[in-house]
């Protein structure tokens, strides 16, 4: 019997492991996999090259893996934010290495990565200094880069609801770099709101498909950051600035 | 500029929204292009019924993005491009960002309004960077609609508060995309850029047009059927 | 008020022109625009290349549309069937032109021309009689073929609900080419079982977005070749070597 | 071949079965490789609860096939790659042409199993065209399994009915791939392909090692473990 079910957090990322490239799914706060994240945090893995659109706001989820010194290298379309400013130490102290790419070449090359797609030719970026070190090419009389798949060891995403067999949805715009992440990465770890009993997604209204899923697990109540800023919930990571000022007043 | 009056910011939004034709699937930027959607009318952002309807796109995977919500109904699985809780009209679709971005690389969004820093009379376009050192880069969706989109509005003061020109020969700011730009709005004038460069079709009242052509970077040729640029008093 | 809807297929497909490039949704008869192609035989068009997975069954819908002697040309993947008569002969006779595309390579061929693409590289058909011409190119120690997008005049495709927008929904496996030829066509043209009011497709159902689709025509009881066959309906079109047969016994 | 008793089809197709493990994602080619369904554990198809459970995917947008409709219960909406009708199991999910191909295409497919006129002792595969003139060509999904698959078993008999060997050197029809097929299932072998060409697993009881050559295009390696290739009396 198929069941792709981890009772906790941490029994879902078993296996991630030091160096790992990982894909992290969401915009902004929507759709991000925070207590998956937490969970890589607790189990002390570092010298990730992380994969996402953004670079973590305030002091949750991707923010608290960069702040605590887990990520060697990040891929984003947009690092900048008006909570980003763990990233922002981070990258100047010179301790993040960043590549910034755009926001669609980055779903499609995620996408290709789990498509088999060699490479694919936008045109996206071209003229610019993205462009840089990029082969560029005219077909049919317009101009286009040549951009490469991304391929990754692990994938930390968050849907809305799984099966057992991992057929996944997912709620309105937290939806965004999901799917294709989940087909892009060795290993896909998915934290959903509700796993249901297989037959209660309509096989019509699946996004994610089971066979790109490895492992689910349920979050009831994710952390949600922009609660925490609007004083209705408390947070459950305390950045490591604030526990050391904590541990100064005892 | 002794009896001239600049459009204000809501002013040059007004001004965007009504060349917007009804039934276009629109993408706005952050920050001045957003303020577009307060200027058509009311059903375009809440129903279907009636006057002219315009669907927005959001690149994070929203077509029919409608009103901000009301404190205390937000929903945070519902963001806009700048993160800020948004909602969906009837008839609304939600999708991945590759799908997303398969729209916009696609030419399926007719229109994108987007700011700058500058734009080339050649319809280069400078928005994301101004290649300060210090600054770390941030591109996010704007070369993707900036290449992608049927038509690139750009919407930005005729010249910085500095007073230096917007509109330019060749852009010195690190490009976002290429030949892109078809129409910018200023508070001081319409201009469309075609194969024969920048083309004034509308200035603000009292302005001449060798004032327009001082406070911008590149040849100005003014048509023959030059109107003049108004707004209602908004904003 | 942005509404879609036509009142006829013949309504529905005004503005299809001779010498136009037609894209028809479908695999084997599911999802089949059949009532769509019969408007377009009927308005007397000629001289279309249609892009297609298959090259018709029986009598009706493509078949009927290449037996008519409208389709100059026909790209597709498998024009080969127990019920592709119609084809085969036409062909015998060198009265249509044939090119055989791998059904992966002509969906994401589809998918890429609406998608912007200019290309992309693939590992299918690499060594094989179907590389010839095409670039082969080592990407990371594998081989790969450079495929080039499809762009077409007219989509012609069958989903199974619309609403007034023309927001598509699809049924089990009549979904198949529908959703990637909505997107790559500059005039697209859905057939659908049932028109919905606005609202009545879940933002997060929706599988073919509004943006897509031009029209939109209410086909409530579509024609079923496989019905033809097995004998619980009657065919709606009387293919001409009946007809003459018919005409003969006058 | 006195005494010996090569596999019938259903034993063939019992045999690659063998071999299938639960959990996998297996695509089935048209005609003979449908018939492993058959010989995988009820649950496999049915349902979800013990056993060894496969899933089945199908190239027109099915991840989750499940057995024939009875009679008058149809779905023409849901039908096999061959275009005949099929059911979905509890655990399905359906998607379009571009999703289904980039599933195969990405290495996400565990087994594809398919028939073959040629295998080569380098994994070309050549199962699309014997390149007869007067027949036209028609190539579905197959180069795309081919290439796609993580694993490319090819069931199909040893020799055709003319007695002309399928293992060979190089095939001599037109390719379907190049250096993608794992394992070949045979009425008298299973064989691997490996990096040092055809090394046998599996034989036939009674069947000799040089009779089994003598059927073989190409040089075969005994494997120092190589067990009888046994079936159960099925089909």
């Amino acid at each position: 019997m198929i069941d792709k079910r981890a009772k906790t957090p941490a029994e879902a990322v078993q296996g991630v492991k030091d160096g790992d490239t990982v894909l992290i799914s969401g915009f902004g706060e929507a759709g991000n996999p925070t207590e998956l994240i937490h969970a890589v945090i607790d189990q002390g893995i570092r010298g990730l090259t992380v994969v996402a659109n953004n670079a973590g706001n305030g002091h949750q989820g991707l923010a608290a893996l960069i702040e605590a010194g887990r990520v060697k290298k990040i891929i984003c379309s947009f690092p900048r934010s008006s909570r980003s400013e763990v990233f922002q130490d981070v990258y100047n102290r010179g301790a993040i290495e960043l590549e910034v790419v755009p926001q669609g070449t980055l779903a499609e090359r995620i996408r290709a990565g789990g498509a088999g797609i060699g490479g694919f030719y936008t045109p996206t970026g071209v003229g610019t200094p993205l462009a840089e070190g990029k082969e560029r090419r005219t077909i049919d009389g317009r101009d286009y880069l040549l951009e490469l798949p991304i391929r990754a060891d692990v994938a930390l995403v968050k849907a809305h609801r799984a099966d057992p067999w991992g057929n996944l949805t997912y709620r309105k715009a937290a939806r965004n770099f999901g799917p294709p992440m989940c087909t892009a990465a060795k290993l896909t770890i998915v934290q959903v709101e509700r796993i249901v009993a297989l037959g209660d997604i309509d096989p019509d209204h699946v996004v994610t498909p089971s066979i790109f899923v490895d492992r689910i697990v349920e979050v009831a109540d994710p952390i949600s950051e922009a609660k925490i800023l609007l004083g209705r919930e408390k947070p459950r990571w305390i950045p490591p600035h604030e526990r050391k000022a904590k541990e100064a007043r005892r | 500029m002794s009896g001239i009056r600049p459009l204000n910011r809501e002013q040059m939004a007004w001004r965007v929204a009504q060349d917007i034709p009804g039934g276009a699937f629109v993408n706005l930027g952050i920050g001045m292009p957003e303020m577009v959607a307060n200027h058509l009318p009311q059903d375009a952002r809440g129903g279907a019924r009636g006057g002219r309807e315009v669907v927005y796109h959001c690149e994070n995977g929203i077509l029919g993005m409608g009103p901000l919500p009301k404190p205390g109904e937000e929903d945070f699985d519902l963001v806009t491009a700048g993160k800020k809780p948004v909602t969906a009209v009837t008839g609304a679709a939600f999708f991945d960002s590759a799908a997303s971005f398969a729209m916009i690389r696609g030419g399926h969004i007719d229109i994108a309004v987007l700011g700058a820093f500058q734009v080339a009379e050649n319809g280069d376009l400078a928005n994301w960077s101004t290649g300060a050192t210090g600054a770390f880069p941030a591109v996010g969706g704007a070369m993707d609609l900036a290449a992608g989109a049927a038509q690139v509005f750009v919407i930005a003061e005729h010249t910085t508060k500095q007073g230096e020109a917007k509109l330019v020969r060749r852009c010195t700011y690190p490009l976002t995309g290429i030949r892109v730009v078809t129409r910018v709005f200023t508070d001081l004038a319409v201009i469309d850029v075609a194969a024969e460069g920048f083309l004034v079709r509308e200035m603000v009242d009292g302005l001449s047009f060798e004032a327009l052509q001082a406070k911008t970077g590149a040849t100005l040729t003014l048509q023959n059927d030059c109107k003049p640029l108004k707004a209602p008093p908004v904003g």
